[in-house]
């Protein structure tokens, strides 16, 4: 019974077989593989029996067992290569128990250490807050806690796609019509007087890109009197030439 | 138990509480009687006082703790502002969506998170874990953010593909997440 | 500043610090050198583990913390009210080969432990014990696994290289079997 009841803290295959073979006193180097495939086998059927869930590890150790087993029946053929030392089929799992074991005692070693929250305890200060500002040094953080933060954003449900259509009421050829017609009967402009008050943001740039247009059409010349000064506007003589119906596709705004 | 060692227990048990203790907490976890620690507590208290600790014992309305002196306030305040802080939720996301989305406008940013991400990505930029790397060819010509090489050196990265995709973080964290640790008083109440 | 008002800065700071802290952060807080304060730090730790004091000073992780004693380890938790800390035998076994062979990937651990270890390692990496630090340079470019600044922390060490000597075994050893079983025993009674 008690052989079943220390089924269920084997945390692996490796385990489980350095468990058999010290159980049974078997050699390391020497490992009769008939006996352990045997032992390990019953051990699956035992766990099996207790309906424990006998996770895939063990099986694929059964088989490699299995097949080590096989190896060991087969007559040794003739090696085609001298040099080479006929390698033991039980070498590698010899290798691998060996390096388990070193783990095993290592994490019961780590286990030894004081541990924080175990063994001492720090003072229980409370996290100061968050701090954005300033020029603080950021403390280190890891990579995963990054990928994490981005997990977690996907994970949430993402917003409402919202399409913003913005019924267009000022156009750039309107515009470039409009300050032609005001640019025909005066000598100049300034640019504030082209624009209705209150001004919205996309009259501003609208009406701005027009000017621009015009000045790229020759028909307007702009000046300046100081930075941050007002744009006066002159209007320049027609080129026949160059003229164009004024369409927005005209201008490349589409 | 001998009046020294009970005093170590108290100083211990002091030390680590979370906040003001009340006397019979304190006697019920050294397994002795309130009449017993009473004494021993005023006792420390005088101690501390006397030898010019680096804290106090107080007594407040909740019970006694263990407190810095008001005069040490300016030096330990200094300490505090020198530590590294943590870096916030919100920086943590913007930055992983500017590393994982790269190159990005405010925009995506903002649509992504579903919040207004201005002031996290101006602070990143001060920090200068993310820089702008060009304009977007759309109207508006919006800027676009990439990460820098500090971002690089900040997570001990030597080159952006060694970022692991989503794919292999979904690959590790499918597994079952049975429950490993006990972790009641764990890094988070130990060591915050 | 004399050197008693000079130790009790110290002690006040380390008292108030959430988490270890450098002597250059302390130096820096009460405005004095590294130099001036590296002995006083070694004079302060040996005068609590001389006269007893309910707590130790300690070295870890590039720092320096004050910690109560293992030996009332019970007691602050009854005061605490929480069980204790406990890692599973799969999680301290994986974080041993993490620890003695980073940068390692899952599937050397894996094959180490001859068990998938995929829900383990993420557990790791959610307590923070454990970080990613790049990519191997192999066909797959799997991600690399080291410990972190808190795995020194939550274990005690000063760093990597306090870590005990790996173990060489070239047989199965009675050690390791009494030490197993002592530890499995301990397991049994304390996990739920």
């Amino acid at each position: 019974m008690s052989y079943e009841i220390e089924l269920e803290i084997f945390k692996g295959p490796l385990d489980l077989l350095l468990h058999l073979i010290k159980k049974h006193e078997m050699d390391i180097y020497d490992i009769p593989i008939a006996e352990i495939t045997t032992q390990y086998l019953a051990a699956l059927d035992a766990m099996q029996s207790l309906n424990l869930d006998i996770a895939g590890d063990f099986l694929v150790m059964a088989s490699t067992l299995v097949h080590i087993k096989s190896r060991m029946l087969l007559p040794l053929e003739p090696d085609p290569d001298p040099e080479e030392d006929e390698a033991d089929p039980r070498a590698e799992l010899v290798h691998r128990l060996l390096e388990y074991q070193r783990y095993k005692v290592a994490a019961v070693t780590l286990d030894e250490c004081d541990i924080l929250g175990r063994d001492v305890f720090a003072r229980s200060c409370f996290e100061l807050p968050e701090d954005e500002k300033g020029d603080a040094e950021l403390q280190p953080v890891g990579i995963f806690e990054l990928v994490e933060a981005l997990r977690d954003l996907l994970k949430q449900s993402p917003p409402e796609p919202v399409h913003e259509v913005v019924r267009e009421r000022f156009s750039v050829a309107e515009r470039v019509t409009m300050l032609l017609e005001m640019l025909a009967g005066c000598q100049s402009l300034a640019f504030e007087s082209l624009v209705s008050s209150p001004r919205t943001r996309e009259e501003l740039v609208v009406t701005f890109l027009a000017m621009l247009e015009l000045v790229k059409l020759r028909m307007v010349r702009i000046m300046q009197n100081q930075r941050g000064g007002s744009i006066w506007l002159f209007p320049l003589a027609p080129d026949p030439a160059r003229e164009l119906p004024l369409q927005d596709e005209t201008f490349g705004y589409c | 138990m001998d009046t020294a060692e009970l005093k170590a227990i108290l100083e211990a048990l002091l030390f680590a509480a979370p906040g003001p203790v009340r006397l019979e907490q304190l006697a019920l976890a050294a397994e002795v009687t309130p009449g017993q620690l009473a004494p021993l507590i005023a006792e420390l208290g005088e101690e501390y006082r006397r030898t010019g600790r680096g804290f106090l014992l107080v007594e407040l309305a909740e019970g006694y703790q263990l407190r810095t002196r008001p005069e040490h306030a300016e030096i330990v305040r200094r300490l505090h502002s020198s530590r590294p802080v943590r870096m916030s939720r919100a920086a943590l996301e913007t930055l992983a969506i500017i590393a994982y989305r790269q190159p990005v406008t405010r925009a995506e940013i903002d649509y992504l998170r579903g919040v207004d991400s201005g002031g996290v990505v101006k602070s990143l930029l001060d920090k200068r874990l993310v820089r702008i790397v060009g304009k977007k060819d759309i109207p508006g010509r919006p800027l676009l953010y990439g990460t820098s090489r500090e971002f690089l050196e900040f997570f001990g990265l030597r080159a952006l593909s060694d970022l692991p995709t989503l794919k292999e973080f979904t690959e590790l964290t499918k597994e079952s997440e049975s429950l490993l640790f006990d972790f009641e008083a764990g890094l988070e109440d130990g060591t915050p």
